[in-house]
């Protein structure tokens, strides 16, 4: 509740010594939750989503790719239903046809329409990028929680397999993972979602170690709160930020990942149109039919742009230690 | 009566966030004069931060801009300066203390290089004679082993050794104003009364004229000629030292002394204010002080009570002061106190 | 400080050991013949059974792995299976290429990416951190391939100015690093800006400022120290992962370094090839890791090493 | 600085978007690269891969052999249409049961190191070959030589364990380079980092991965040659940098140029793009021991369904032949079988008398290659006409062995169709054959990835290499010829072009038909 001072909290009524509350509130600038300079924004608690909101809404360019965001949510949901072609469909008196109104983007090697492709291969990139990422942070977050409160030899030991996971070129690890499970869609999230585990574990350590000596979970501890509880209910709340804030930031990475995966041959298979292959086989007419590259190409590129720019507003809005 | 070093009139900060905006510092008057210790008292959040920050142009980024009023420092207004200008004066004409020494001092730079690069600045001195002068000055805030010290890093020091080095800092350049915002107050006790001395002794010996900020009425009372109460970025009254302990002429100053601890006043429990210090959205209609005040009355919720005289140049902002000080109305304004 | 590295250095040993057995058996589980490979497209069995032996591939895994581990122990990295030559001198014929291209890109990246920070956190919210963060966030976003292609198309066929590829010149060194050092460049200048910004909200910096000091002393002397360590952390990092090789960068570019070399050893399973691979970037992955370490100390007096 | 280099990324980035948004449009914007004046008589040649080895016997890369035929020669040699030509043999007899083979050498011939050349040191190479217990890669084409006799300073006479009818083209196969006998006592091993023949180059420099060069050979034997001082050759993986660097004039020579790219790039200034029938063959493999693949309808009607001419555009832009029988046309005892036409009726009706009316699901493998990918799919499209459901597999080749080869009972194979490639690097019909559809050549011992067993063939094939008479021969190949494409265990689809891209001023540098590169008698006119 704002306390202001336009109506006094007992209103015209006799003076009493009580203020909010009857609450007996000292005078001194210790503890009371007021910024260095003596400036204070707002004495009220207000809820943690409004103040994300109002810090966030101030990033133009954050703002901007949230909307692009849910552009792509929705061609996701709807874009097969919305393409003006089959997106398998050839036409070989028609290939390589650059753009015009009949093919928004052109047509591919095929004479398939470009632009219903894209569409259709959004649904494709989003779910590679979202649940590759989605595997890798949950793993990686129990894992960093794990390693950060217990300490010790566990610690010790998820850290060494996580830098050595991190030493090891992504592309050995791929052709590893995708040459012993197989060519397919499924397995390239593995491999991507593999690639994001030693990441997430790493920031979940560190807010972790960070949280572990809070005051609160001490209190709490001393209280004699149980181990998993304590890392459910009071650390793990305090990691969430950042791992969501990371979680942003590594879809775009995933996504171009699993382009680049492709890119090698160990994608998506054929006729998917998933945008990295689809990059990689229009690498072949560059100076041909260069459109056949650029359209997936920049597909890739806006949306990789526009996850980075979200999970830095994120970044930005959520991090206490980064003020407005 | 002495020449002002300081005058500020009608000053007013504001805070812009988002579509609020914050009264900060709502028409401060505020002059101290050559060589005299003012203290500006207050709660947290009652405005004396900023007003300093206004006077020494550090508002920064903090959103907090200056929208009226005047600050002459030396005949010139420092409103009207350009940056440049403004950081001509910066630690060097006057300078500031802050209240962290923890967290004040730049942790990867040597002790001797951040007080050398101010004196190399403004004094335009050679390095190795800004070398002395760094040796001066600390042996002059009392730092034993002064030359180890300058290659020393701040995390080598204790809290106590780094305010003495802030000191330094801000006196190596011998400026004509101090403002030392809550020195002491991130400070040990004994460590408290140690910093306290040397600010004494210095201002003795330099004459400087200092802006003591601080919460704690028992510091006012050993340092200051004179004092300032703030409450909600506004003055609430202004006397000297002495006049102001023996007649606060407001409740606010009241309160503020009940809470301070007295020896041998077999005191039982001290004093409390209720409530909190408010923020200001609007311009409020009436004392901004009423909503905590036991002497409330219809007026005081009415009328915005103007600074009225109290006594022998004693101002209080409050429709009731002589029934607190059992001094007669104040009809005199306050032009007639100066 | 010596101390510290020694033991660093000393705890090492264990860890490539732990990474010589992973390698060993990683390799392995991926499907693939080798002796089919190095046989050729049209060998015959005979010739597949005879190379097979020929490399040491019909016997147990365990003895392979004995004779690998002795020859490490004798600085002996073994012979690769594709070219026959011992796999130090492959690796070390490629590792030049490699340090190279990656001293150029960290360095033009780091410059650029610092610069690009410490104008977006000075001027945060306005049109330079816009463009700045755009820029940054641009240069991670752009598929590798594609922008080093149309450099490529741009630089050395439109204009002629520079050679498509190759390692010959300093000329050529341009594009590929202009390439690889794009996406560090943007990690750089995020990082810079964000960990800039908290400094600059530091009661430090309002200490230095109430000194008097002009901005750009401020930022660059007292802010931008602070502000390096994360930023440190995260170029040890990069550089560690550039060291590695970049397969797309160095395919566009013809640059014979050993992110070619692993996926061609990946390509033809030349086991030994991708263990003596594999071991050394564990190795400049540790190194990093202590040069990073020194250099905190170095930034930042607080940290001693211990 | 930093300034300048953003700008740099700026300005990329910019002229990037302007290049690509002029798509549609041809999108080739003429090089404004002016045609180079050469200067020097010094050429780079770009090609794909890295060189592997400098040892003939121990090469089986056909870049490698390029590299090689620069430095050294053979006792034959292959002409551009892979006809056979003395070299270093003036003539040759075989005798009429295909074991014993003659040759008769050049005289004053000498390696480039000073040793002579002579029936000496022809049994050194030969025997080096078809030790048993060497472990050379190329030890199976000598694998059946019983010994080699120095019948005078400059005959030499080669004896078979068994007849060979095709044993001629294996001498002429550059595995049979000869390499000088005092280089090999010398550098044992390493031989291969250090090639010494007879040849119109001598290596001068070979930095692995990047470049490596060879220099004029002055003791070299025919009159007038070699006409250039060097040659480079310089390992440039990516097409459109090697493309890149033929039209800057970086490099002189470049192959493969991807068909793709072929039309855009002749009207570039002071370039050539040739291109020339291969030996390499596409085909479709059918595991015949298995449902649905072991009717021979099945098989036809696949063969009816594809379209080859357009699977020939789609996929190499044209640049390819039908397959007119198993073997491409300049492979030896090639005889034209009539080809299936694209016929959708037909082979609905095929699949309907052969119980499949509906078509049925099926899977098929091949390598991951970006041709490949492409051409695996036009399969898929197209055999779903029929209502055959493909579902592709591409994988990487590593994979890909170890799930075809593997398998040691032919019961066991999961293998359902395979797109591949085939080029015989003999030029001869025996290995382009044998290997893949004779009885004994069944995975893991062969490539027989058809499972394709057929007694008449089979004969036949013996039959073929017991003599050496090419009259006999023939008409051996002609009869599996016929039969194979009846039965049709693969859908037969094309055989490639080679394509290879030059700049103006180079002539007489060609590729041969089984890939080589054939450099050696370049030289630049002005």
């Amino acid at each position: 509740m704002p306390q202001s001072f336009e109506k006094p909290a007992h209103g015209s009524g006799p003076p009493t010594l009580a203020g909010a509350g009857g609450q007996a509130v000292e005078p001194s600038a210790a503890e009371l939750p007021v910024a260095r300079d003596g400036f204070q924004t707002e004495l009220t608690v207000s809820s943690p989503f409004t103040e994300f909101w109002k810090k966030f809404r101030k990033q133009k360019l954050a703002m901007a790719a949230a909307a692009f965001i849910i552009l792509l949510l929705v061609i996701a949901l709807i874009g097969p239903s919305i393409a003006p072609y089959r997106m398998d469909q050839p036409d070989y008196n028609n290939m390589l046809a650059g753009p015009s109104l009949q093919h928004l983007c052109g047509t591919d090697e095929f004479g398939r329409d470009i632009f219903s492709r894209i569409l259709a291969g959004t649904r494709i990139s989003l779910w590679v990028g979202l649940s590759s990422v989605a595997v890798g942070a949950v793993i990686g977050t129990i894992l960093g929680l794990i390693s950060g409160y217990y300490g010790k030899w566990v610690d010790a030991m998820i850290m060494r397999i996580s830098d050595v996971l991190l030493a090891f070129p992504g592309i050995l690890l791929a052709i590893g993972i995708i040459a012993i499970l197989g060519p397919g869609l499924n397995n390239v999230i593995i491999a991507v979602a593999i690639f994001g585990i030693p990441i997430f574990a790493r920031i979940v350590r560190s807010s972790t170690l960070a949280l572990k000596s809070t005051v609160y979970v001490e209190a709490a501890r001393s209280l004699g709160a149980r181990n998993r509880r304590l890392i459910w209910k009071h650390i793990f709340p305090g990691t969430a930020s950042t791992v969501i804030v990371y979680f942003t930031m590594r879809i775009g990475t995933a996504i171009l990942t699993a382009a680049s995966l492709s890119f090698l041959g160990l994608g998506a298979q054929p006729p998917t149109p998933e945008w990295g292959a689809m990059l990689s086989s229009g690498r072949d007419y560059l100076t041909q039919a260069p459109h056949v590259a650029f359209f997936p190409g920049m597909a890739i590129f806006l949306t990789v742009l526009a996850f980075n720019l979200f999970g830095d507003g994120l970044r930005d809005a959520l991090d206490p230690k980064i003020k407005g | 009566m002495k020449k002002p070093v300081l005058e500020i009139t009608g000053l007013q900060t504001h805070f812009f966030s988002d579509d609020e905006v914050v009264r900060a510092v709502d028409g401060v008057d505020i002059r101290i004069e050559e060589g005299q210790t003012l203290g500006l008292v207050g709660e947290s959040g009652c405005g004396k931060s900023v007003t300093s920050l206004s006077v020494m142009g550090l508002l920064g980024d903090t959103g907090g801009k200056v929208v009226a009023g005047s600050v002459f420092f030396k005949g010139k207004d420092l409103l009207r300066l350009s940056d440049k200008e403004m950081r001509r004066l910066r630690g060097h004409e006057m300078s500031m203390i802050f209240q962290e020494p923890m967290t004040s001092l730049n942790p990867t730079l040597r002790i001797g290089e951040q007080i050398a690069e101010g004196i190399r600045l403004h004094l335009a001195l050679d390095k190795k004679k800004a070398r002395s002068r760094v040796l001066e000055t600390l042996k002059a805030v009392g730092i034993p082993r002064a030359e180890g010290i300058m290659r020393e890093y701040p995390y080598q020091l204790s809290g106590g050794m780094r305010q003495r080095v802030m000191i330094a800092m801000a006196m190596s350049c011998e400026p004509d104003l101090l403002i030392a915002d809550e020195p002491t107050t991130a400070l040990d006790v004994t460590i408290q009364a140690q910093i306290l001395d040397l600010m004494r002794k210095l201002k003795e010996k330099k004459e400087t004229a200092i802006m003591f900020i601080t919460h704690d009425l028992g510091v006012v009372a050993d340092m200051c000629d004179r004092v300032v109460v703030m409450y909600a970025g506004q003055v609430m009254e202004e006397a000297d030292a002495r006049e102001l302990f023996a007649n606060p002429g407001h409740p606010y100053t009241r309160g503020l002394l009940g809470s301070l601890p007295k020896l041998l006043s077999g005191q039982k429990r001290l004093g409390v204010i209720p409530g909190n210090v408010p923020v200001f959205k609007q311009v409020p209609s009436g004392c901004r002080f009423a909503g905590r005040c036991s002497y409330q009355t219809e007026k005081c919720l009415r009328e915005v009570p103007p600074l009225l005289k109290a006594g022998d140049r004693h101002l209080a902002r409050c429709w009731q002061t002589f029934g607190l000080a059992g001094v007669e109305a104040g009809t005199a304004d306050k032009a007639g106190l100066q | 400080m010596l101390k510290f590295i020694v033991r660093r250095l000393l705890g090492m040993i264990p860890i490539l050991f732990v990474v010589s057995v992973l390698i060993f058996s990683f390799v392995r589980m991926i499907p693939g013949d080798p002796a089919r490979l190095a046989a050729g497209p049209d060998a015959s069995y005979q010739d597949i059974q005879a190379v097979r032996a020929k490399l040491g591939l019909d016997k147990p895994m365990v003895t392979q792995y004995l004779i690998y581990v002795k020859g490490l122990l004798h600085g002996n990295l073994g012979t690769s299976l594709k070219s026959g030559r011992p796999v130090t001198k492959v690796i070390g014929s490629r590792f030049m290429a490699t340090f190279w291209l990656t001293v150029a890109s960290m360095a033009w990246a780091f410059v650029i990416g610092l610069f690009i920070g410490v104008l977006s956190a000075v001027k945060r919210n306005k049109w330079q951190d816009y463009a700045g963060m755009f820029s940054a966030v641009s240069g991670i976003s752009l598929p590798a391939f594609w922008l080093g292609l149309m450099l490529i198309q741009v630089f050395s066929v439109q204009l002629g100015w520079l050679p498509t590829g190759g390692f010959a010149s300093w000329q050529s060194l341009i594009l590929p690093s202009l390439t690889l050092g794009s996406g560090v460049a943007a990690v750089i200048a995020r990082f810079t800006r964000s960990s800039l910004m908290e400094v600059l909200k530091e009661d430090y910096t309002r200490t230095a400022r109430a000194k008097g000091l002009p901005p750009n002393v401020i930022v660059w002397k007292h802010a931008l120290r602070n502000a390096l360590v994360p930023v440190v952390t995260m170029t040890g990092l990069q550089f560690g992962f550039l060291l590695g090789g970049s397969v797309v960068v160095e395919t566009v570019f013809s640059w014979p370094g050993l992110g070619r070399l692993l996926i061609d050893s990946v390509a033809f399973r030349d086991y030994p090839t991708i263990q003596g691979e594999m071991l050394l970037f564990a190795l400049e992955f540790i190194l990093i890791n202590l040069v990073v370490d020194v250099l905190y100390a170095l930034l930042n007096p607080q940290i001693r090493l211990e | 600085m930093a300034k300048k280099g953003m700008m740099l990324v700026l300005a990329a980035l910019f002229s990037l978007s302007l290049v690509l948004s002029g798509c549609g449009s041809s999108g080739n914007t003429a090089a404004s690269v002016q045609a180079v004046q050469k200067h020097g008589k010094n050429i780079t040649v770009a090609v794909q891969d890295n060189f592997v080895s400098m040892d003939p016997g121990d090469t089986n890369d056909t870049l490698s052999f390029s590299a090689e035929k620069t430095m050294m020669e053979g006792l034959i040699g292959f002409d551009r249409e892979m006809k056979m030509v003395p070299v270093l043999a003036t003539s040759w007899q075989v005798s009429p049961d295909a074991k014993e083979y003659t040759f008769h050498l050049r005289h004053g011939v000498i390696f480039s190191d000073g040793t002579p050349f002579n029936a000496e040191a022809v049994k050194v190479n030969i025997d080096r070959l078809s030790d048993p217990k060497s472990t050379l890669k190329r030890h199976s084409l000598f694998a059946m030589v019983d010994k080699t006799v120095v019948v005078d300073n400059y005959t030499v006479k080669v004896i078979l364990k068994q007849p060979f009818g095709a044993m001629l083209n294996n001498f002429a196969h550059p595995a049979a380079l000869m390499v000088s006998p005092k280089a090999l006592q010398k550098y044992g091993k390493d031989i291969a980092r250090h090639p010494v023949g007879t040849g119109e180059y001598m290596l001068k420099e070979w930095v692995q991965g990047d470049h490596l060069t060879v220099v004029k050979n002055p003791h070299y034997w025919r009159q007038g040659y070699p006409k250039l001082d060097s040659i480079t050759f310089r390992s440039v993986p990516e097409n459109g940098s090697r493309i890149a660097m033929l039209k800057t004039g970086e490099a002189d020579f470049i192959y493969p140029v991807p068909p793709e790219d072929v039309q855009a790039m002749s009207g570039a200034n002071g370039i050539t793009v040739q291109h020339k029938p291969s030996i390499i063959v596409d085909y479709i493999s059918m595991n015949t021991m298995k449902k649905p693949f072991n009717d021979s309808r099945v098989r036809q009607a696949l063969n009816y369904a594809i379209d080859k001419n357009a699977f020939i555009k789609v996929v190499y832009s044209g640049l390819a032949e039908p397959m007119t029988s198993e073997i491409a046309q300049n492979v030896q005892f090639f005889s034209p079988q009539q080809p299936y036409k694209y016929d959708l009726a037909k082979a609905k009706e095929l699949l309907k008398a052969a119980g499949y009316p509906n078509g049925f699901d099926t899977t098929i493998w091949s390598n991951n290659n970006s041709t490949y990918i492409k051409a695996t799919q036009f399969i898929q499209q197209q055999l779903a006409q029929v209502g055959i459901k493909v579902k592709i597999e591409n994988m990487e080749s590593g994979t890909m062995d170890t799930k075809i080869w593997s398998v040691q009972n032919p019961q066991d194979a999961k293998i359902q169709l395979y797109f591949g490639g085939w080029s015989p690097s003999t030029g001869d019909a025996d290995w382009g054959i044998r290997p893949l559809l004779g009885k004994d050549m069944l995975p893991p011992k062969g490539y027989n990835t058809a499972y394709y067993q057929n007694s008449v063939v089979n004969n036949e094939i013996q039959q073929a290499i017991q003599t050496a008479d090419p009259a006999q021969r023939k008409a051996a190949y002609d009869q599996i010829q016929k039969a194979i494409w009846q039965d049709a265990p693969w859908v037969f689809l094309d055989t490639r072009d080679n394509i290879y891209g030059f700049r103006n001023y180079l002539k007489d540098a060609y590729l041969l038909p089984d890939g080589s590169l054939d450099i050696q008698n370049a030289q630049i006119v002005r």
